[in-house]
């Protein structure tokens, strides 16, 4: 029912509309100039577009109607965890309580917030095997940074100078970002043949320049580093951090701890593990766990118990310091601590629920797509379009884009970078066989259609609000914001 | 491993399981996790509380909300970088759509032109507000948006040096710190003078090393800065004006850091439409000059056409981000905070022109007249002198922290107290006066204050 | 991206799944035969869906998707009044003190929601310029029914036997229905000309058998009684009661007052005038406003003031007592609270507001349709489709399909009765001038399609998640419940 | 007429308002109500107080709420008719979508899909619950779904007399007896005998000429009929058994009304996934035979396919409907309760078949725990024998109203003081436990009754 392009907010506005009725002034009249300097007031007109409420209801409402969601289908985004946000965490999120507090407010009344903070860092240390938690990082990206400025600054107490950080090949980008940005020169150390860290060459650049390791595992093939206590008596043997990347978390809540897999220091996504809402881009919420070596380190404040009461602890002397205002995502926590009450000890259900659910959906696509590292998955798995693109032409991302004409969401595609025309695929726990199956059949007859039909492919989608976007002209001439000369095309 | 306990988030069945067991042709799903090695198996079930019902858990977390005290039923007079303006029912009604936030980054555009339409409209509103040419699609927060502008001020200028005013919110200034540590940047700390950033100061720490000078405005005591000297300053050396913005509704009313010359405004959204939540999600704002958008982090939004020539959004410049330059990228951020990012633009849009700059004269007439009000009061005298905005300091006659503590009492939750941040500073307190604070609450905290001598 | 048809929930079931966590007792055991004798235990098997939670969001999520709302576009479906609804009412009524209040709480903790009551008859007695006002009404037809109960007691108390209740020909259905079910025999008085009721008729049929004459103002064509003082006068000359069905006080709100028209009785539909949800068909509510020789019929309890506290009044000896439980959709009233307080005295723009649109989209129709009766409306009016039914063949059916293809909601079609073809079209006042445009734009491609393509017209709809659906089979073999036999079809 | 002023919910500029008079061809606004003769205008403005900003007018409303005591702030062991049981937070979360709420009656079949499917799954789901062979769409409420069930059965029937048990809801029987007044209907009670129907003195009362003999189940002290019996009395006669039902939730427990031999179900859905909402909107629910469906009141939705076959649904069998058959209709029902019925779905849905037994039965056993424990307080008894669901009576020591005032200072509300309907039971007061109300709330209750003695 919604067809052709919408109109931007600025194509519905009309001088004298307005949204809403803010307050008019119920304090003595005095001039303007009285309490501000003209020299201090805005000259230029405040280009904002004046629209009704009714027609700003309806522009979001349409708007919503043209993006996909978890809660329309089924969102198989590789490395994400597309799995449902429970809407008793929203509700929860919402209660004035915890959405209208200041983040200043006296301590005094702030103790259910600050009690929050204190359990869910014992739950996350349990569920961890660590011992402390800072919930500081808005994100997984930040937690990273975060965590690696916690070995930097534990090093430099320790008089030990240490530049260098290796990362897997597979890993994630944030990872090397991470690491560039805490000052780290980066070391890419190589995948072997089955899909994990090849820990010959781990263990020939695992030196004393080495700060750490950044592990993502499962790593971002969706495998299990099958020689993870090789791997950590390697990097603990030439006195380096081991780092855990937490976003693939799902696959072994319950099943193995991080901390008794010898990290010293991790981050969690809340946003996919524990189920937090990504909110089509954000917030998430990265909170950072460590073993105690770590703790002095950890960003200030810190929420602890202290008796009955409980209060933000500043005074933390050998802090990193603050990497973000206040402390953290706090509404983000809400959720999360939410849903770890809501399974409980049987968190380990999500990990088996979610790896196989991607076996069996890696069983029902094996017979038309290779598989490059062909061993069972954890909680997702990599295929590769190169059959299709050698046989047809057809690339991944056309598979991809084929996919959404279907009703579906793609996989993540050319990640990770080591796998040619990769397809990341993560069903996640709370699919139904049906939605796997129904995802499955859609690929397999994209696949078949990459042979019997192949420009239907190459020229996808063709069912969606716009077709095949154009990409490239965007970035050549970035057109980054309204302007009256924006024209309506097409 | 044991039988499944049936829960409400898992839609698999025994005859599910059974099934795909047999399609994957393993026994059990035990035999899923064979490369995990036994040694770092876990062989207990995790020590966590048992489950509530539905009823039972809501019941848990509305207990624990209850223990905080809501700005619903406080008058609150902090701002200090979270803000309580008016949120319209109608932004989170939208924003609260599922359709936007069970979504993700709209990698796919083609079904996702809900998200990145209202990301475009996003960043076309900040830049009208805040007067730049360019905004990103959202960072964090704030203070870590000024810390990445810090540093992409040191990129663009190939230099290693930053100044910053103490009149900075300080937890802003620590995160900028924390970022630039191991960068090799050097922070130089230009003091305020009687709550404004001092020009002449100013200028001689500025030199040919300094990339970037970073002020905020109104700054973190509620003044407003003598910005065009700050820019010219700035730009005499070569470096760049960085504009911290706590609470951008302030530009409404306020001349925009874009007219007066900024190259980067950094910021904190949250004011626009976003719940206080205890600190966070809030949201970053980063915009900038045209010429400077390859070195913006952040996602960034474009407009296109399709293969019909019809209009259509992407995600664009993605060569400066993590996932495609990685090591080499203009930061390591991958999620940031776009649906508050959407709130945000629907808070505008639902304000409209009038509406915003009519939240923002409410907001300085209140503020002022609350000033004058509690200025009355004996013992009680504005720190500074020059206009304000929508905070101010005050001196106070006792320990402001014992002061907020009585207020508590009575329902009002003062200000902040200064001394937590500037130790000089000790017997200020720091109000702030949205257009939700009514005359009624002010006269009330003024008659509390004076019932307190 | 929600192609082919939906399951149903049944479809989506399967043995052991659920959508909840209901809480475990927590109370000593005993064998339930201790608590229930055996017989009276279910027998038969509980044949409800097991559905998860996840699977359930997306099930009602897709749905939604295939609803047309106001929210989502244009709702000119006449006598409906399909304006706006705002959030702001929705979040007022859904706050715990109103949603969460049980009927029977003692009166101590009921003066928030009494007061409001009171208020809120206060502020309607004012825009209706009548005395007093039940809120028992469910909904504007029980409101009609409840009217005609109060004039049956003020007949009976005054000893007098009226059997008769006039009704324009041009009246609602529920008119007559109401009647009759009030033990009313309908008479029915035609319409003049100029779209007015005939006051000559009338005349003719007013005598001392008539309890009331059934009034709607502007009427159903969307036309003003012109001669209302003198259908006053006839209806009050024969000793009758003059009542309103006010499903169209839209048009006049703050411009003319029903009981200054001399109205006796009227009801409302908050759920059209006062913008509260249709909700898909309801909760609506259908208060009735009085003067004051029939306020001591009303319906018990009536909130009422007593100094500075409010009670409930249920000692009423000449009550018509009561037409449904408790006090009458009180979470409908608090919406309408809000809303009435949003426009104060600025009423009377929702009038004018909604009368400009529809005399605008008369104006831009004109050309393409007959205009029964050409003079200015009010808040809506209707179109003939005679001439494209002679012409071309295409019914209003068919023109009202095809709008769907453009992406509109139909008028409200075939009513009223009087007039052949009808399409009654109401824009309401929220709409922009920019969707009337759009809308007449759509309407007028029709007419068009009528003659250059009848066929696309006759079989319209194409582009909805169905195409046309056969109503005449559904209600020939009537299949109202899922069965295992609801086969998928298609 | 004057200038408009800007409102947030109209849309027309002056602008606009001016170039469409121009097309209209009126010089003004004024003009096109020139058939409003001057007599009958009104000459003035409202006299309506003033109007809010969107802040005050949530805290006026918060501020009216907040003097109502809400079922979460108390426990309530209120029922009779509205029952606190828990709503999963999916069930407004979806139920509470815009697409549905600001939606009509789905006319326009092709593209309301969503609507008309949901209620054919709403009309599947009751069936099920109540072991019926058709439901409606939904009525107003239960009393007065009761009374058109009563004016079905006289249509059916076409006798006119109809026996109603005093232990049906006194409200549902008030609500039947307006409603027959007019119809020459003629109500005769069935006084119940130690809180059942007596099956002896229903069949005296029945005769050839009654309708339909009404009793409700569980019935409103709580007390389960001896419907077998009853159903039985009633079919002798020829008379339709109409079971009134004031808590579904009970059916998924108990032997539902269908497998009694009902040949109507009427009653309350509000238990089902709706709020209390100080009384409704509620939810009316009727459901009988196959056979009666031609004179059923209300909705029905029906399946069909389109032109293509795929399957469909549309409103079906309108022709019993007042918008075709005006005065001959089976009611004048038209706007009904569709969103409430649509949260009923949602909550049977989630529930599912497991879910809603195990709320039934905690229901049942809390509840019985509780009479239990009372009783054991001297002076509270129960007062009645026989098996309850979730209400019970119990004769008390002293006017339970005073009781209830006494409890609400603690924070408890109270039972129902039996004496408003029943005048000889001015000592007893019925008591509603639901899966709501936790053992250590009845236990609080316990204890604060056995420390008022
Ligand atoms: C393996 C991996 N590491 C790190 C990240 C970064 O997390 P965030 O997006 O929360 O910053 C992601 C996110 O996609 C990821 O998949
Ligand atoms: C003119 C008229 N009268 C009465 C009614 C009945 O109102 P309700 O549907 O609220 O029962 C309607 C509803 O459409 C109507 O349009």
């Amino acid at each position: 029912m919604l067809r052709g392009q919408l109109p931007l907010l600025n194509e519905r506005s009309a001088r004298g509309r307005i949204g809403a009725s803010p307050p008019a002034s119920d304090v003595p009249d005095v001039p303007l100039e009285a309490i501000l300097p003209a020299a201090h007031v805005r000259g230029a007109p405040l280009d904002i577009p004046e629209v009704s409420e009714p027609d700003l209801v309806r522009h979001y409402t349409q708007l919503s109607h043209r993006n996909y969601a978890v809660d329309l289908g089924f969102y198989p985004l590789g490395s994400c965890t597309m799995k449902y946000n429970p809407k008793i965490n929203e509700d929860a999120a919402r209660l004035p309580g915890f959405a209208r507090l200041h983040p200043y407010a006296p301590e005094r009344m702030t103790q259910g917030a600050l009690r929050l903070l204190v359990d869910l860092e014992g739950m996350l240390a349990e569920i961890t095997g660590m011992q402390h938690v800072t919930f500081q990082p808005a994100a997984g990206a930040h937690g990273e940074l975060t965590a690696l400025m916690l070995i930097r600054a534990y090093f430099a107490e320790r008089g030990e100078r240490r530049t260098r950080v290796i990362v897997p090949d597979s890993a994630h980008g944030t990872n090397p970002a991470s690491a560039a940005m805490c000052g780290y020169e980066v070391v890419e150390v190589r995948s072997d043949t089955r899909g994990n860290i090849d820990v010959e060459a781990l263990r020939a650049v695992a030196d004393d320049r080495v700060a750490a390791l950044m592990l993502t595992n499962p790593n971002t093939l969706g495998l299990f580093e099958e020689r993870i206590t090789e791997i950590e008596e390697v990097i603990h043997g030439c006195g380096a951090q081991l780092y855990l990347d937490g976003a693939n978390f799902n696959a072994i809540l319950g099943i193995t701890r991080p901390g008794d897999q010898g990290f010293d220091v991790m981050h969690m996504n809340l946003h996919k593990t524990f189920s937090t809402p990504h909110g089509g881009g954000g917030p998430g919420a990265g909170p950072v766990a460590v073993k105690s070596h770590l703790a002095p380190y950890l960003p200030v404040p810190i929420a602890v118990r202290d008796g009955d009461r409980y209060r933000l602890e500043h005074d933390r002397p050998k802090t990193i310091g603050k990497i973000r205002s206040f402390y953290g995502n706090f509404g983000v926590l809400v959720r999360a601590y939410a849903y770890i009450r809501t399974y409980g000890p049987l968190l380990r259900q999500v990990a088996e629920a979610a790896v196989l659910n991607a076996n069996y959906l890696l069983a029902l696509l094996r017979p038309a797509f290779e598989v490059p590292y062909d061993r069972p998955c954890k909680h997702e798995f990599v295929l590769a379009g190169t059959r299709q693109k050698r046989e047809t032409g057809a690339t991944t991302k056309d598979i991809a884009k084929r996919l959404l004409d279907y009703g579906f969401h793609a996989p993540t595609v050319y990640f990770p970078l080591i796998v040619e025309e990769a397809m990341l695929i993560e069903p996640t726990e709370t699919e139904t066989r049906e939605a796997i199956e129904a995802f499955a059949e859609a690929l397999l007859a994209v696949a078949d259609e990459c042979r019997t039909n192949t420009e239907v492919v190459r020229t996808a989608p063709h069912t969606t609000v716009v077709s095949r976007l154009d990409e490239v002209t965007a970035a050549r001439r970035p057109d980054l914001h309204w302007s009256s000369g924006t024209a309506r095309t097409g | 491993m044991t039988p499944w306990t049936a829960h409400k988030y898992i839609s698999l069945t025994e005859a599910d399981r059974q099934h795909m067991l047999r399609t994957i042709g393993v026994p059990s799903v035990e035999d899923l996790f064979t490369d995990v090695p036994r040694s770092v198996r876990l062989l207990r079930a995790l020590d966590l509380p048992p489950v509530p019902s539905d009823a039972e858990l809501l019941r848990e977390l509305r207990g624990l909300s209850e223990r905080n005290g809501d700005a619903d039923r406080f008058a609150c007079f902090l701002g200090a970088g979270a803000y309580d303006h008016f949120i319209p029912s109608i932004v989170w009604h939208l924003a609260g759509r599922s359709e936007f936030y069970t979504a993700y980054t709209p990698y796919q555009a083609e079904i996702m032109q809900g998200e990145l339409q209202a990301a475009y409209e996003y960043q076309s509103l900040l830049c009208a507000l805040t007067g730049m040419e360019v905004s990103n699609a959202s960072m964090y927060d704030g203070a870590s948006a000024t810390a990445e502008a810090t540093v992409m001020a040191r990129d663009l200028t190939h230099r290693d040096e930053v100044v910053v005013s103490s009149a900075v919110h300080p937890e802003y200034r620590q995160v900028v710190r924390t970022y630039t540590r191991h960068l090799g940047v050097e922070v130089r700390d230009l003091l305020h003078q009687r709550g404004v950033t001092p020009v002449e100061m100013a200028r001689d720490l500025l030199s040919e090393r300094t990339a970037a000078l970073i002020v905020q405005q109104p700054n973190f005591f509620g003044g407003l800065e003598d910005m065009g000297r700050l820019a010219e300053a700035a730009h005499a050396v070569g470096a760049l004006l960085v504009v911290a913005a706590a609470d951008p509704v302030a530009y409404a009313l306020l001349k925009p850091p874009g007219e007066w010359g900024a190259d980067i405004v950094a910021g904190e959204g949250q004011p626009l439409g976003n719940h206080l939540n205890f600190g966070g999600p809030f949201l970053g704002m980063l915009a900038t000059r045209q010429a400077f958008v390859r070195r913006m982090p952040g996602r960034l939004v474009g407009r296109t056409v399709d293969t019909q020539g019809r209009r259509g959004f992407v995600l664009t410049l993605q060569t400066r981000e993590q996932h495609i330059r990685r090591e080499h990228a203009t930061s390591n951020i991958c999620t940031n905070e776009a649906l508050n990012a959407l709130a945000a633009a629907i808070y505008m849009a639902a304000l409209g022109r009038g509406g915003l700059r009519q939240v923002a004269e409410v907001c300085a007439r209140r503020a002022h007249y609350a000033m004058g009000r509690l200025a009355q009061i004996p013992g009680f005298t504005p720190a500074f002198e020059g206009p304000t905005f929508h905070e101010f300091v005050l001196r106070c006659p006792r320990d402001p922290e014992e002061i907020n503590g009585r207020l508590l009492d009575v329902g009002i939750v003062g200000g902040l107290a200064l001394g937590r941040f500037y130790p000089d500073l000790g017997d200020s307190w720091l109000l702030c006066v949205t257009e939700n604070r009514t005359r009624e609450e002010i006269d009330r905290l003024a008659r509390t204050l004076e019932a307190m001598r």
